[in-house]
């Protein structure tokens, strides 16, 4: 069998099990409640209780929710969003397959840093200047600064 | 309350006057963005730190040198420095630096003046983008290569402001702008020393480059090449101490020749840049303006503080949105660094002004050319290494183990000199070898 | 799977057996503690990092020394090493240490045996806390001092294990607990040295404190006092370099006299601990078992990783807590900090090997046991310096910037001792000092 073929079944199969626990989990712990908007929702899975503790210390708690910060605006993008990385969640969790220290991945990285311009627009193009002649990809990253603000890491 | 932040927030800046890409004076940029102009003219202020910032330090004017303050002298508060650069303008007068108001008129009033300078000195010291210009009849480049072959006075009479607005900024977006020829010529240099070919700054920095690439223009090494006194920045083989000493070496230049033991020597000058690029926080992607310009809230306002000057003077928005330590620990530690890296200097110092003494005597002894040629080699080498660390202003904070590597190697090349020239009448000790 | 997570999470540990204060056997110890005892009995795997971990390299066992794998020769990857100690048993053995389960063995059968060891050779390399309080029946402190004075070889009797639970914990709380008298009177003069008196380690520490204090009580520093072969940590004085050398030269103190230069001579061991207080971890309260004992999940538990390794195999856990740049970005900040490290110590390496040359070549000469008491004094510090960065195990991490400064001023001393053995012979240049 050629690489690609092999590749090819190990991942069907791996994705027809994950598919299984998946859905598994998504009823037994809740997953379902991982398309609201309540921070609860995420803390179905102790694993996110670390960030749940922050963000009740953060400066945050009181204006913005997981979602707002780890969920594109617009309501597509949110929710295959959240589809997805609720699955992964949903598939690393109950496989036990994720590090101790989660580290957030580049698209949702750059959703967070995107999601700091829903709320601070004016903020934002006070210290990018009046016109910005960079392109939209080469914005200021506010959370080089201000990571801890969700939640204090 | 945030309701009001944003009602005000609405517009952050006025456009009362139609800036041009020949608006020169600050003050007019300042119509529009008052909040940075305010800032911008606060330089003025001089606050002395445990190694930086300044002592204002009042004088009575002369017809010569009308400034009735200036900082502290850096050779009388170290000697050692007097012997470092014997037969050298920096011998004569070499102050402690200070903020950009003053960058004009110290470059025009210091003593070094006493040797002749030529008009490439302007190019870090004042506004020179609109003067570039128009001497090269609207070409840039062209300007800038006339105005470096004028005398030092000629020169000066082209420039009126320090350091401005349109030096930085884009006049129509404010986005920032490297206007510095010599700078878009070195960091190609350099990018291709890196594998990276065909580098244009203006079009392939990112903005967070580009925060410190403003910087770059003038706190950095530099020599003047050839007849032309043109602007270079020696990164050709890279921009570590070694790949500079390098280039030199291959070029064969030298800045000047040492009054005392004859040796063609090398002054480092403000690498900031270049020591910065071997530090945890360049290696961060944390810029110069990060640390210097700190975004600072003013009413509903949120700017980049244009009062450029030591963090040590403003820790909280310099430091602590990354560092959660209280201030007086931030300042500790920048002070311990500090110090590590002034005692290495001390022994550096020390080793160099011994190889100096050696040489010394080893000319009156009347040492042959070819055995004092190896010493002054080694001193060449132990003197840029030592000046690399002591011209750059952060005393090592910018890459504290780096600076104190340079300080080691400095050592090695003083004391091997020292040997050098005594090993050759103990034929024992090289036997031994 | 999750049903296991959530009922796991009930019951952290069942208390299967009662553990007492002679429960010295870790395997008991583990029947409590499965999870723990496991990943301690990791620590016998061998994987080599850039400049850590260690090769396991198979040799055959002999009637003497049994084992069928040792780690690799640091004397062969470094001649220069058997020169800078020659005369002292590491120019015989010295090796790349490796994990703890094999300190018993590898000190039992290390070639230094060649020369006498006495029974202090076990404060740190055996489960020793059980026999120490047998040996003064119930007297922790006077059997350790009974047990230091016995040959090796009657010591080596009195033990079983490598270091075990019993030497870190409190069998009924689990607390962490100094079982080393060595560091309770250590750390005691440590903190006199900084004006806290009557310091009680097991009284005042803190519990961070305790993360790092239970290494502390073997990677460290040392020297056997007088007849008695007391364990003595030399920090009386403080823990800094200069301060642990001027504690040995008051007191007179070598550990050995060099076989080529006839130099009284200090050999560091592993600094570990000294190095850390001096680095920006330990001012960030970041202790020992942070990095190499890091909070690690095993089903619904989170404990601490008993596996005590390098953190470059264990980086997530390790670092990610609380840098969170990728892996290998990691990898090469640590990699940057340990070759600019490993340059510096080269040179320093070569400084060193030449002061040897010139010394042999002077005693050859029978220039004066005056003039070379001058120069066997700098190639006491020099050796001293260079072997507190050498022997500590970090290759600099613990404390980049101070590493370097240390190997600095190694260079200065071994450089200067050159200089002060040629000066004698060159009239013109002490005239021109
Ligand atoms: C089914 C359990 C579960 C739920 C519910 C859950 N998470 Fe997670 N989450 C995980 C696991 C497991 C990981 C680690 C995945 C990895 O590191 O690959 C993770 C990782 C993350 C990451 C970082 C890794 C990445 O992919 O970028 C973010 C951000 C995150 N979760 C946010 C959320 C938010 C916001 C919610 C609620 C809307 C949520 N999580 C709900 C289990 C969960
Ligand atoms: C849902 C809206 C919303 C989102 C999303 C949001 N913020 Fe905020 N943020 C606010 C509000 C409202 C305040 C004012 C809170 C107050 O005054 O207590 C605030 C306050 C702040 C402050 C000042 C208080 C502090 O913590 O220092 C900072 C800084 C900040 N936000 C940064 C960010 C960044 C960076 C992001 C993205 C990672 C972000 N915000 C995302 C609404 C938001
Ligand atoms: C280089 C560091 C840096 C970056 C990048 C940065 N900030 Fe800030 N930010 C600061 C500092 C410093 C302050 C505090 C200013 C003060 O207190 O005067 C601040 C303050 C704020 C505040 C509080 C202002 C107020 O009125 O209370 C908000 C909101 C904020 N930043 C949002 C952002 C957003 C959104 C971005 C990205 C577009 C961003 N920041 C990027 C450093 C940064
Ligand atoms: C105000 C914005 C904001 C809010 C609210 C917020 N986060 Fe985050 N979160 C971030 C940012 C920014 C990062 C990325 C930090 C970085 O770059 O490492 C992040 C990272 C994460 C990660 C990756 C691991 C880590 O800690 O870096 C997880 C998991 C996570 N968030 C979960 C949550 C959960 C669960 C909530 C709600 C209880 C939440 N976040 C609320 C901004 C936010
Ligand atoms: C992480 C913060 C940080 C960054 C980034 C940084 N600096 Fe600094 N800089 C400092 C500190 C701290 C000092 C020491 C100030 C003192 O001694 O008072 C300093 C000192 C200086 C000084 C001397 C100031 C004085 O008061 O005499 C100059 C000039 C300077 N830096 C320029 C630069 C340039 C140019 C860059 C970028 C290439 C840069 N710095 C990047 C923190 C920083
Ligand atoms: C056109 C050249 C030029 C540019 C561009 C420039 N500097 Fe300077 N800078 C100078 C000169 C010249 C001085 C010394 C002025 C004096 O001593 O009279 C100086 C002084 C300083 C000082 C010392 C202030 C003190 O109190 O000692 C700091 C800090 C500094 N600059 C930082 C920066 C930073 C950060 C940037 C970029 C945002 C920058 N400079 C851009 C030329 C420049
Ligand atoms: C490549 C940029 C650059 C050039 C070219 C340059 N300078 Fe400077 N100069 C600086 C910077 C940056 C500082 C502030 C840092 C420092 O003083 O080390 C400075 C500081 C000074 C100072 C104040 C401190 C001192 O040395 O007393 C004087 C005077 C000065 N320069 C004179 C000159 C003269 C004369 C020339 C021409 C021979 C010249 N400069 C060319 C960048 C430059
Ligand atoms: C030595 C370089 C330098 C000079 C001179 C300078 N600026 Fe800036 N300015 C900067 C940097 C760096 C930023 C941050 C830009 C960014 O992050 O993209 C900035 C940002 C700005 C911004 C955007 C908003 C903010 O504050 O972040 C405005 C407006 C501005 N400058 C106006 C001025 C005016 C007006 C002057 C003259 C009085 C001036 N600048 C002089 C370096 C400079
Ligand atoms: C935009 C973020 C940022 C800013 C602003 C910043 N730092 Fe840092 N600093 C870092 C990062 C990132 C590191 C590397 C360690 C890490 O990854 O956490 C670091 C490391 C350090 C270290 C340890 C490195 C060493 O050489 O010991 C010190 C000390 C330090 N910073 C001091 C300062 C001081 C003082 C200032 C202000 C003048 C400052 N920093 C500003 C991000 C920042
Ligand atoms: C901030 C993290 C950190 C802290 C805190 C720390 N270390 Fe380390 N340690 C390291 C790293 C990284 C290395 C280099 C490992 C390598 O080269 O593979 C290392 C190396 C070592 C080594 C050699 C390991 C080997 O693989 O050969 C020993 C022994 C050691 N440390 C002991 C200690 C002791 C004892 C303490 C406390 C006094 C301590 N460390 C504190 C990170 C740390
Ligand atoms: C009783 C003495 C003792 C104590 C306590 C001790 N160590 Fe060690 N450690 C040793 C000895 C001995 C070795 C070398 C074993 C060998 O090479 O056979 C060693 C080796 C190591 C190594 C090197 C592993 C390798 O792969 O190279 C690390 C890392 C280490 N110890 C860390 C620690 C830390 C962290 C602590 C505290 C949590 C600690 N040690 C406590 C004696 C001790
Ligand atoms: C104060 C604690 C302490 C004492 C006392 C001590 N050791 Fe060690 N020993 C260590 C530590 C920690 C290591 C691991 C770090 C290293 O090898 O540098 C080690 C490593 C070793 C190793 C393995 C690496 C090598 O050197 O080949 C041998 C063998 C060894 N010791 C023998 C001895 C002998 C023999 C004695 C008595 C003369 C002794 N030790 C006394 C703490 C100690
Ligand atoms: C070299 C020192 C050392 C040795 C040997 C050691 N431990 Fe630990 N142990 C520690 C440290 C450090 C901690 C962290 C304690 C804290 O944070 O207060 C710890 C924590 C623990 C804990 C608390 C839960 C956890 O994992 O954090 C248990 C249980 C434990 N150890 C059991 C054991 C057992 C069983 C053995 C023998 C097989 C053992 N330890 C050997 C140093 C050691
Ligand atoms: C418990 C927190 C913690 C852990 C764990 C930790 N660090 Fe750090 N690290 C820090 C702090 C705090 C600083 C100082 C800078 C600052 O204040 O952000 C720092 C600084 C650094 C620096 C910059 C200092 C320098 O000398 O350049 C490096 C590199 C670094 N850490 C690497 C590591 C590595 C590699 C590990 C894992 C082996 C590690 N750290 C583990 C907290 C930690
Ligand atoms: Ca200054
Ligand atoms: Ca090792």
């Amino acid at each position: 069998m050629k690489r690609s073929t092999i590749a090819g079944v190990v991942l069907g199969s791996v994705l027809g099990l994950a598919l299984g626990v998946g859905a598994y989990t998504f009823i037994y712990a809740k997953g379902a409640s991982y398309l609201t908007n309540d921070p609860k929702a995420c803390v179905n899975c102790h694993v996110m209780q670390e960030q749940y503790d922050g963000w009740i210390k953060s400066s945050h708690r009181s204006v913005a929710t997981c979602n707002d910060c780890h969920a594109p605006a617009d309501f597509v993008g949110k929710y295959s969003t959240k589809a997805q990385n609720g699955f992964w969640h949903s598939f690393y969790f109950t496989t036990g397959k994720y590090p101790d220290n989660i580290q957030i991945n580049e698209r949702n990285r750059k959703i967070a840093n995107e999601a700091c311009r829903k709320c601070h627009a004016e903020i934002a193009e006070m210290i990018e200047g009046p016109a910005n002649k960079h392109s939209a990809a080469d914005t200021t990253s506010c959370i080089r600064c201000h990571r801890n603000v969700g939640h204090l890491h | 309350n945030i309701l009001e932040h944003k009602q005000e927030a609405k517009n952050p800046f006025f456009r009362v006057v139609e800036l041009t890409d020949d608006t020169e004076d600050p003050a007019v940029w300042g119509k529009n963005f008052p909040l940075q102009y305010d800032a911008y003219l606060k330089t003025v202020d001089q606050v002395r730190t445990k190694f930086g910032g300044s002592d204002a330090l009042p004088r009575t004017p002369t017809q010569a040198d009308p400034r009735s303050i200036v900082a502290q002298s850096k050779i009388e508060e170290d000697p050692r420095l007097k012997k470092m650069w014997s037969g050298y303008a920096f011998a004569i007068d070499f102050r402690e630096e200070r903020g950009h108001a003053f960058m004009l008129d110290d470059q025009t009033f210091t003593g070094r003046q006493a040797k002749p300078q030529p008009g490439t000195c302007m190019n870090c010291h004042a506004s020179t983008y609109v003067a570039n210009k128009k001497a090269g009849d609207g070409d840039l480049v062209k300007g800038w290569e006339q105005i470096n072959q004028l005398p030092y006075a000629e020169a000066r009479k082209l420039v009126q402001h320090p350091v401005g607005c349109i030096d930085c900024h884009d006049s129509q977006t404010m986005a920032l702008r490297i206007t510095r020829p010599a700078f878009m010529e070195g960091i190609a240099a350099l990018k291709a020393s890196q594998g990276v070919t065909n580098y244009v700054v203006n079009k392939d920095a990112t903005r967070q480059e580009m925060r410190s690439y403003v910087c770059a223009q003038c706190h950095v090494e530099y020599y003047f090449m050839g007849q032309e006194k043109k602007l270079v920045f020696p990164w050709a083989k890279g921009d570590k101490v070694e790949n500079i000493l390098a280039y030199y070496d291959e070029i064969g230049h030298k800045d000047w020749t040492h009054a005392d033991t004859g040796a063609p020597l090398l002054k480092a000058q403000h690498p900031e840049f270049e020591l910065w690029t071997q530090g945890i926080h360049a290696r961060s992607g944390v810029a110069c303006a990060d640390c210097h310009m700190p975004y600072t809230r003013v009413g509903a306002h949120k700017i980049s503080d244009h009062h450029i000057r030591s963090p040590m003077l403003n820790i909280n928005k310099a430091c602590q949105t990354c560092h959660h330590w209280p201030e007086e620990e931030l300042k500790t530690r920048v002070e311990t660094i500090q110090s590590r890296t002034h005692s290495l200097r001390n022994l550096a110092m020390d080793a160099l002004m011994d190889l100096i003494d050696d040489l010394k005597g080893a000319k009156a002894a009347g040492v042959s050319t070819n055995e004092l040629a190896k010493a002054q080699d080694f001193q060449r080498k132990a003197q840029f290494y030592l000046d690399f660390v002591e011209a750059e202003n952060s005393t090592g904070f910018h890459a504290p183990q780096e600076a104190v590597r340079i300080l080691g190697e400095s050592i090695d090349f003083s004391r091997k000199g020292q040997n050098s020239l005594r090993a050759v009448s103990r034929p024992i000790a090289t036997a031994a070898k």
